[in-house]
């Protein structure tokens, strides 16, 4: 594919220092966004796709680090920008929305207030513009009656209509890219239906790289365009939506897409064991104790994600006979 | 009959990894040994700990500690320099300041255990009852301890121990009877939200009768956040009761009462600071590490700070 | 027909809303508002339904965790309905929970162990016999007998949910209410789970009234399915037919939005119903289901549905049908 | 929002039923008779037929129902006795003292929440540093100290060696800050403690990570996003501490000769003037409870999610 | 001369710290409790030898028949300009005067006649031969007619009420139309603070210039502090221990007379005087003041320190040393019960711990109540629960009957029921009567002597301690001040400030 990444993360390593020792919460993450496109980050609870959405934004606190890594946006490496620079590209360039819509929003300020002020803080304009203009996006995620709602403080919404007015915060300044955690976790299916619609919508007018973080596999099918799959805190397989979910090549993706009840199938095949802990991960291969095709090969150093076909790539030692 | 005749082996292919897996962050807290552990991190904490467990053995082994007789007035040596025989020094009748000292941890922490357990043994049913029957118990309940809030506490038991006259036993019972109300409402809060845990409903869907559900399963529950409380409160009795002492409500003469040794010292605060300075001291002290101490636990028993008002 | 195990007729919970003294009006939750169905012997029910649509609370009110405000509940033939506690006691071992919170649903303060035993202990048997009853339940869900002397945090929630469903089944239960066993776990531990859960059903002839929102898993695990929305049941059919003969435009609404994980089919983003589910303190007039149907006509603004046999073993309650 | 007023007013109906059975069944704490009492304070020996005619002019033969609704008709006429030493109506002695401890109490608030909140804020923003260790230490010393002692030392240092604030009374601002000071210090340790905690809740929520997400400055992110939610429930506990404070003020009242309710309160219990001491716990309760209601209300207007929730 | 220019120089402003405001309490007026702001005067004043001098009334006389006539000073006005007069004075001693100070004078509606403009008859309702001791009282001081006491009270004394702020201060200034010398002081502000060590740091900054009531044991420092010196009065009140002479057991022990002089000589009084109160007391063992005993005081002797002849007199009553030191008889222990708290126990700390120690070292057991007051102090005496009892008391008339009366005579003053517990028997009753019938002061002061003889050295139902002496600790710069021993009469009107 020859289109142009927006954003480009590069060996992204967030880690948390805790008493019982290092989480390794993101390692080593690699992935490119493209315009217009949606990249859908799946994988297990407590697998590191938050950690690796806040990374982005260096909204890490402590006891977490960003240990290395590049996160290019725009020609600039985001996680180098002093913090002056940093605060214009959040919300600006890169807009963020979390899973639970209700507790993203801050509950004594009415949602004009909270809208408007990300415009505010952004461009020189007047509070009557920037409401005029918070009432436009209100009307666009398909929230009707912009006037009054703007006046309302979140409890009085219901959850879908929290995640419009989430959503339409992250669009109010146009963001190059939306990177959406769990947008629809919370809601009930048929809710879940219309955010993804509308979502889908306002990604074709906008033009917005789209990072759609989720556990969902019915989501990444229905929304991305490419997909990652993580799995304890590393990407083990990255590639198009139907190269991945038609030819899974990490056995672990393998394991998942079998592992998920669907309509109208008759069988079900569990990964065996235990979600790992990031907690001290062994050096070799994390997904090791689960895999029903690990060898001798897989004892040794953690696999790197390598190409296996045209932006399709697996880490996994199977894959790839030992090269060294 | 046996059940394996019945379910036969294990449902195969299924099994868990071996060891259960060991979720440091996930799951909800207060195990006595994670609890512990936690605690032990804590080094301001431990440090209360030490303190309290040094007074208590002091108030224990008073009489071989203390060097000297602490009612032995002697007039002789009033006001004496520490020196060989009164480490300390003595106070205004010439008794060893150290004795009293060490005899007034006895005398302070008693009291305010006494009064802790008073307060304990009120409200801990009450509380519990209130939380678990709901309806006419709760509402009962609760009017009286809307009622008592409604004075502030610590006015009310002014005016109940000025009502009952000095004495470090009538001290007690005012703060008993105002200080038992918060631990009701607290306790009733907390049984409130364990009734409505899943575990106590499977409980008692599995037939385990109320007094089993209330003993095995709301009360351990309900205890550890009682203990941080307790904890906390242990310094804010020993506070009010010295208060109490030192508006001249609380221990008899010559009971070595830090609350009264300090109201006894008071006339020679310039001349003989040191009467007022240790027992103020102790009292600080120990109250310092009943809170250190106390806000340890919250942290390690209670993370989510249920008890923090 | 089989026998029936579970009756349930006409079967009513209110719930006083919420706020104390203090608070404006109350309104009574119409949590579950006259819900009828039966179950036989080794069947499973699928119940699903929307959050908030009464599915717990039906649940727990076939255990008998509540008091119904009207109608009757029969357990095989016998009224539990109205019943002391203590008269309920003897029949509770024939009917069990499963709890959706796995780490709620178990006391941290008390080893799995005691947990599992204490049905046990309730019913009188021995110690003795108890250790080694705790010790095969636990082998049957998957895990090992060394693990009776852990506490619950130690675990995983999959593994956590295996000793609910021991517990559930230490006292050889008849029927086994599910609700959402699965929902907390990750993804690839729910196989492991419904796959336990129908082994055991299997081996053990159980009944499960099992309740979620996820249509696939219910569709995995039951015989029969129901559709609950606002406190009603709007659609009971065979699971085998649910994809292809759904009819109430609510059971269609909800088939269509649930995403497939297969990139063709794009299914899931298509919005097929507006709005979102009315509050239950202030249900609409008519069919529930009007305000967001896409097909309502007067008819349903004005009256209410009856749940309809339209075919055999398969009811519906719309006007349109 | 009107009717939630009404109805917590309506509220205080039965609570303050409640404090008046308190308030008068407190009487029957003490020991010796009251008839006796007012004898000895008039000067008259209480022999048995005095007292036996006294206790019948009281009415102390009556019922004790009788004597209560008696009582609180009096009460209801702001009649709460005449107190035995002074023999003036113990009303009238109460609210001529009350004005200096509402004064006392008031100005120890604002100190505590002047001490409290950058103390308990600071150290959440700089938790696990210097700054906050000092500060939880601090605050849990704070926490321990007698305030009695407190006094008598800051008087020594203040007044006496430094000369710079008078040692007693009330008059102006600097007779008010070393009283104020003492009475507000162990509270405020209390509440900056609180404060920290609520704080570090905020800032661990998804809506201030949100507020960062947009690109808002530190300064908008912490002010407006993060104060507003942290200082909430501190509202609430003001209206507690308060309580504390008028608690504490009777010791602080004495020690610097603060002409308040505590203070007479004290010499009332010495005296056992009953009708007084009496009196001083209802009026207590009522400035309590009004404290209360005031919290309570301004919590109404502060938080939206009460304000729009009830009623309407 | 030169006295009189550093008098004008300095502001002439005076500030009393005093521990509580007694001006409210009932049937005290504004200025006349404690402290006595000079604003009223009496007919007569006491001396601080407690010997009645002239004041309103230059001349007095007994003219038989329950009659005392007294011959007013020409000329004196009221603050508020009025004179006055013999109808003044009779007014205010019938009407204004609390009923109790009518019923000890003996006085009612009618009493009083006015025999001219300058003379008043003061006819007793039954026979009184201590009236002028009695009127010497301030409390008997005279009122202006018809001006509400406590809006604005107004006497004919030095200074003028200006301001009265309850629990805060009373402020009194000069009357420049003074009868007699007008004081130097413009202005005297007496200030409340209850709590000793703040008033007395309240003197060290300044703040107030005359601090009253300071603890005995804070002597020593304020002695020590620069710029303040002592100013202290003749012996006034009294320190002792009544014993309970007719109790019930378990409180019945001391009614053995031997037991009561072992308590007696088993006291170490000097060791009190110098260690407890660091000097400040006397040695007087007489309980009514010295002063007023004058010439008969050496008719009571009291007791010395002497313990081992404490440890004979028990030994003679049969209480055998046990193994811990307390003494025991027939196997019962030699335990007393003692209460303190008259006038209040805070004024009499730490005496129940030495005198616990002091009696221990002998073989008696004391346990210490404490009542927080006189109140509780009177319950627990009806009840009889104690045997010792440890009061201080002082007289603020110069009525010598009118102590021993009060307090151990078995009628009591006005008809008490508590005296009995300490009744040293008939013969004290006697002398006691005689002496209030007695007109001669000195003969009565006989008797009295005679009786309080019997109360302590006979008897023995007291055990007297010490005399006792208000101190006030005073600025340097105050001078003039002479307090009086009973801190009632002080007067102001002397003192001035130096430059
Ligand atoms: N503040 C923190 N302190 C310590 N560890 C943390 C913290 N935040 C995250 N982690 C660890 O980082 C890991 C990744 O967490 P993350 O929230 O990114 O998971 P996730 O994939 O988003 O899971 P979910 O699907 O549950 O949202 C977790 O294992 C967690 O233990
Ligand atoms: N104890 C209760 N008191 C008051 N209302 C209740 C109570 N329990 C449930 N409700 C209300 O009854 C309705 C149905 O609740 P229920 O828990 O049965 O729904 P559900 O279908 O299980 O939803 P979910 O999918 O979220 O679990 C809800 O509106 C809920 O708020
Ligand atoms: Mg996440
Ligand atoms: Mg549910």
């Amino acid at each position: 594919m020859s289109l142009v990444p927006v954003l480009k993360v590069n060996n992204l390593s967030t880690h948390f220092h805790t008493r019982h020792g290092v989480i390794k919460a993101a390692d080593r993450v690699s992935f490119t966004v493209a315009a217009g496109k949606t990249l859908g980050l799946v994988g297990e609870s407590g697998c590191g796709k938050s950690v690796t959405a806040l990374s982005i934004l260096r909204l890490i606190e402590p006891p977490g680090r960003i240990l290395s890594g590049e996160v290019w946006l725009n020609g600039c490496n985001l996680l180098k920008l002093p913090p002056g620079q940093l605060r214009q590209v959040r919300g600006r360039e890169i807009a963020l929305v979390f899973q639970d819509p209700l507790t993203s929003l801050n509950p004594v300020l009415t949602i004009g207030t909270q809208l408007a002020e990300t415009i505010v803080s952004h461009e020189e304009v007047s509070r009557a513009e920037a409401r005029r203009r918070v009432a436009e996006l209100l009307l666009r995620v398909g929230l009707p009656d912009p006037e009054r709602l703007m006046r309302l403080y979140p409890f009085q919404l219901s959850g879908g209509m929290r995640q419009r007015v989430m959503m339409a915060m992250a669009l109010s300044l146009r963001p190059k890219v939306l990177i959406a955690d769990e947008p629809t976790t919370a809601l009930d299916v048929t809710v879940q239906a219309q955010i993804l619609a509308e979502l889908k919508r306002l990604q074709e007018e906008l033009g917005m790289a789209i990072i759609l973080i989720t556990h969902d596999l019915g989501v990444v099918a229905a929304m991305a365009d490419e997909v990652a799959v993580m799995y304890a805190g590393s990407i083990v397989e990255r590639g198009p939506v139907a190269q991945v979910f038609d030819r899974p090549a990490h056995p672990y993706t393998r394991a998942l897409l079998r592992s998920v009840p669907r309509l109208g199938r008759e069988e079900l095949v569990p990964v065996v064991g235990q979600p790992p802990l990031l907690l001290n991960l062994p050096a070799h291969c994390a997904f090791l104790p689960r895999c029903p095709q690990a060898g001798a090969a897989c004892w040794g150093e953690k696999p790197e994600l390598r190409e296996i076909g045209p932006g399709h790539a697996a880490a996994c030692h199977r894959l790839f006979p030992r090269a060294s | 009959m046996s059940i394996s005749k019945n379910f036969g082996a294990g449902v195969a292919g299924y099994s868990a990894a071996g060891k259960p897996a060991g979720r440091a962050r996930a799951g909800p807290r207060g195990l006595p040994g994670e609890a512990l552990a936690r605690l032990w991190q804590d080094k301001l904490a431990l440090l209360g700990l030490v303190i309290i467990l040094a007074v208590v053995a002091v108030a224990v082994f008073a009489p071989y500690i203390a060097p000297n007789d602490p009612v032995k007035v002697d007039l002789a040596q009033r006001l004496a320099p520490p020196g060989a025989q009164y480490p300390l020094g003595t106070d205004h009748l010439g008794r060893c300041l150290l004795s009293r000292l060490i005899y007034g941890t006895r005398v302070s922490l008693a009291t305010a255990a006494l009064a802790l357990t008073a307060i304990m043994l009120i409200s801990i049913p009450l509380g519990t009852l209130a939380g678990y029957c709901g309806g006419r118990v709760d509402n009962a309940v609760m009017r009286v301890v809307d009622v008592l809030l409604a004075f502030p506490g610590l006015v009310l038991a002014l005016v109940i121990a000025g009502m009952l006259g000095p004495g470090l036993l009538n001290v007690m019972l005012a703060l008993a009877a105002v200080w038992w109300v918060g631990y009701a409402r607290v306790i009733r809060g907390m049984v409130l939200s364990v009734k409505e845990k899943e575990f106590v409903l499977a409980a008692r869907a599995c037939g385990t009768r109320e007094l089993g559900i209330i003993t095995r399963h709301i009360l351990p529950n309900v205890l550890s956040p009682v203990i941080v409380l307790a904890t906390l409160d242990m310094g804010k009795l020993i506070l009010a009761i010295s208060g109490l002492s030192f508006l001249g409500l609380g221990a008899q003469p010559p009971t070595p009462e830090w609350g009264a040794m300090l109201n006894d010292g008071r006339p020679y605060m310039q001349v003989a600071p040191q009467l007022m300075v240790y027992p103020g001291l102790c009292i600080m002290t120990v109250v310092l590490a009943f809170n250190l101490l106390g806000d340890g636990l919250r942290d390690a028993l209670d993370p989510r700070g249920i008890t923090r008002f | 027909m089989r026998v029936s195990l579970l009756e349930v007729r006409d079967l009513v919970k209110h719930y006083p809303g919420k706020g104390g003294i203090l608070a404006g009006r109350r309104e009574k939750v119409r949590a579950v508002d006259g819900v009828s169905f039966s179950l036989a012997r080794g069947e499973t029910l699928g119940l699903v339904g929307e959050s908030g649509c009464g599915k717990s609370t039906l649940g727990r009110l076939v255990v008998r965790l509540e008091e119904p405000t009207a109608g009757k509940i029969l357990f095989a033939g016998e009224e539990t309905t109205g019943r002391t506690e203590g008269k309920l006691r003897e029949l509770r071992r024939h009917f069990q929970i499963i709890f959706q919170d796995s780490s709620s649903s178990l006391n941290p303060r008390r080893t799995v162990g005691a947990t599992i035993e204490e049905p046990l202990a309730n019913f009188g048997v021995a110690k003795e016999e108890r250790r080694e009853r705790v010790a095969e339940l636990l082998t049957l869900v998957g895990l090992e007998s060394e693990h009776a002397s852990h506490y619950p945090h130690e675990f995983s929630g999959g593994q956590r949910q295996r000793i609910n469903i021991a517990r559930a089944l230490a006292l050889q239960p008849e029927l086994v209410v599910c609700d959402e066993p699965v929902s907390s776990l990750d993804v690839s531990i729910r196989a492991q789970v419904l796959n336990l859960l129908r082994e055991l059903k299997r081996r053990l002839n159980l009944s499960y009234l099992f309740i979620s929102h996820d249509l696939a898993a219910v569709n995995y695990l039951a015989d029969r399915v129901a559709v609950m929305y606002l406190g009603k049941i709007v659609e009971i059919l065979p699971a085998e037919g649910l994809v292809s003969q759904a009819r109430h435009p609510y059971t269609r609404a909800l088939l269509r939005a649930v995403p497939e994980p297969d990139p063709r089919q794009k299914t899931g983003q298509k919005p097929v119903v507006r709005g979102e589910p009315p509050d239950p303190g202030r249900p609409p007039a008519g069919c529930r289901f009007h305000p967001r149907c896409p097909e309502a006509r007067d008819l349903c603004r004005q009256e209410e549905p009856a749940l309809k046999e339209v075919r055999e073993a398969h009811l519906v309650a719309c006007h349109l049908i | 929002m009107k009717s939630y007023l009404f109805r917590r007013i309506l509220y205080l109906l039965p609570v303050m039923l409640g404090v008046s059975i308190i308030t008068f069944a407190l009487i029957n704490l003490a020991p010796g008779d009251p008839a006796e009492i007012i004898l000895r304070a008039d000067g008259m020996e209480p022999t048995a037929e005095a007292v036996a005619v006294l206790r019948e002019e009281l009415g102390l033969n009556d019922p004790l129902y009788i004597q209560y609704g008696r009582w609180l008709w009096g009460v209801l006429h702001l009649d709460l006795g005449e107190s035995f030493r002074t023999g003036r109506p113990v009303a009238e002695e109460l609210f001529s003292r009350l004005p200096a401890t509402l004064e006392l109490t008031c100005a120890a608030l604002v100190f505590m929440v002047i001490l409290a909140v950058p103390a308990g804020i600071l150290s959440a923003l700089y938790r696990h540093t210097l700054v906050d260790h000092l500060g939880r230490l601090g605050a849990l010393a704070g926490a321990s100290l007698p305030g009695f002692w407190l006094g008598l030392v800051l008087i020594y240092l203040f007044s006496v060696k430094l000369g710079i604030l008078p040692v007693m009374g009330r008059g102006g601002l600097e007779h008010l800050v070393l009283p104020a000071v003492t009475l507000g210090f162990g509270m405020a340790a209390v509440y900056a403690r609180v404060l920290r905690t609520g704080m570090l809740d905020v800032l661990g929520q998804d809506y201030i990570k949100v507020a960062r997400a947009k690109g808002l400055k530190e300064k908008w992110v912490i002010g407006r996003h993060a104060l507003k939610n942290a200082l909430l429930p501190a509202v609430t506990l003001l209206g507690m501490s308060f309580g504390h404070l008028l608690g504490g003020a009777v010791i602080v009242e004495t020690i610097f000769a603060w002409p308040g309710v505590g203070k007479f309160a004290v010499e009332s219990i010495f005296n056992r003037d009953y009708p007084v001491i009496q009196g001083y716990a209802l009026f207590m309760a009522v400035v309590f409870v009004l404290a209360n209601l005031l919290v309570d209300i301004s919590y109404v207007f502060l938080d939206p999610r009460i304000r729009l929730e009830r009623g309407e | 001369g030169e006295q009189q220019k550093e008098v004008q120089e300095a502001r002439q402003e005076l500030v009393v710290g005093l521990a509580a405001d007694a001006n409210e309490l009932k049937f005290k007026e504004v200025g006349i409790g404690s402290p006595n702001a000079n604003i009223y005067e009496s007919l007569v004043k006491l001396d601080a030898d407690y010997q009645v001098q002239p004041l309103l009334a230059t001349r007095w006389e007994y003219r038989g028949d329950n009659t005392w006539r007294f011959y007013l000073r020409e000329g004196v006005k009221f603050h508020n300009g009025e004179e006055l007069t013999a109808e003044a004075v009779k007014r205010s001693l019938e009407e204004e005067i609390r009923p109790s100070g009518r019923a000890v004078l003996k006085i009612e509606k009618g009493s009083v006649k006015v025999v001219d403009k300058y003379t008043v008859d003061i006819v007793t309702t039954e026979p009184n031969m201590r009236v002028p001791e009695i009127l010497a009282h301030p409390l008997n001081g005279i009122r202006a007619p018809g001006v509400d006491p406590v809006a604005n009270p107004t006497g004919t004394g030095p200074f003028r009420f200006v301001r009265y702020e309850k629990d805060k201060e009373l402020v009194v200034e000069r009357n420049p139309d003074y009868w007699g010398t007008p004081p130097k002081l413009d202005k005297v502000t007496f200030k409340y603070i209850p709590d000793h060590n703040t008033r007395l740091m309240a003197l060290q900054a300044g703040e107030i210039d005359v601090a009253r009531e300071i603890p005995r044991e804070m002597l020593g420092q304020v002695k020590a502090m620069d710029g303040v010196r002592l100013a202290t009065a003749p012996q006034g009140p009294y320190v002792a221990l009544s014993l309970m002479v007719n109790g019930k057991p378990p409180h019945d022990i001391l009614r053995d007379k031997t037991v009561r002089q072992a308590i007696g000589w088993a006291i170490d009084r000097e060791a009190i005087i110098q260690k407890v109160w660091e000097g400040n007391a006397d040695e007087s063992q007489t309980v009514i003041p010295a002063g007023i005993l004058g010439e008969h005081k050496n008719l009571v002797q009291g007791f010395g320190y002497d313990p081992a002849k404490a440890g004979q007199l028990l030994d003679d009553a049969g209480w055998k040393p046990g193994p811990d030191g307390i003494r025991t008889k027939n196997g019962r222990r030699l335990e007393l019960t003692l209460v303190s708290g008259f006038p209040s126990a805070s004024v009499l700390k730490p005496l129940p711990e030495v005198l616990q120690q002091q009696l221990r070292d002998v073989g008696i057991d004391v346990r210490i109540v404490e009542v927080a007051d006189d109140g509780l102090y009177y319950g627990r005496l009806e009840k009889g629960e104690g045997d010792l009892w440890l009061e201080r008391g002082n007289q603020n008339n110069g009525d010598p009957t009118f102590l021993p009366e009060l307090l151990y005579h078995s009628r009591g003053y006005q008809g008490s029921t508590y005296n009995k517990p300490f009744w040293p028997g008939e013969e004290f009753d006697r002398l006691i009567d005689e002496a209030r019938n007695t007109p001669d002061i000195r003969e009565a002061t006989r008797l009295v002597a005679e009786a309080m003889h019997i109360l302590i050295d006979k008897e023995s139902t007291v055990v007297p301690i010490a005399a006792l002496y208000n101190v006030y600790a005073v600025k340097e710069k105050v001078q003039g001040l002479s307090p009086h021993p009973a801190p009632i009469h002080t007067r102001w009107d002397t003192a001035y400030i130096k430059g």
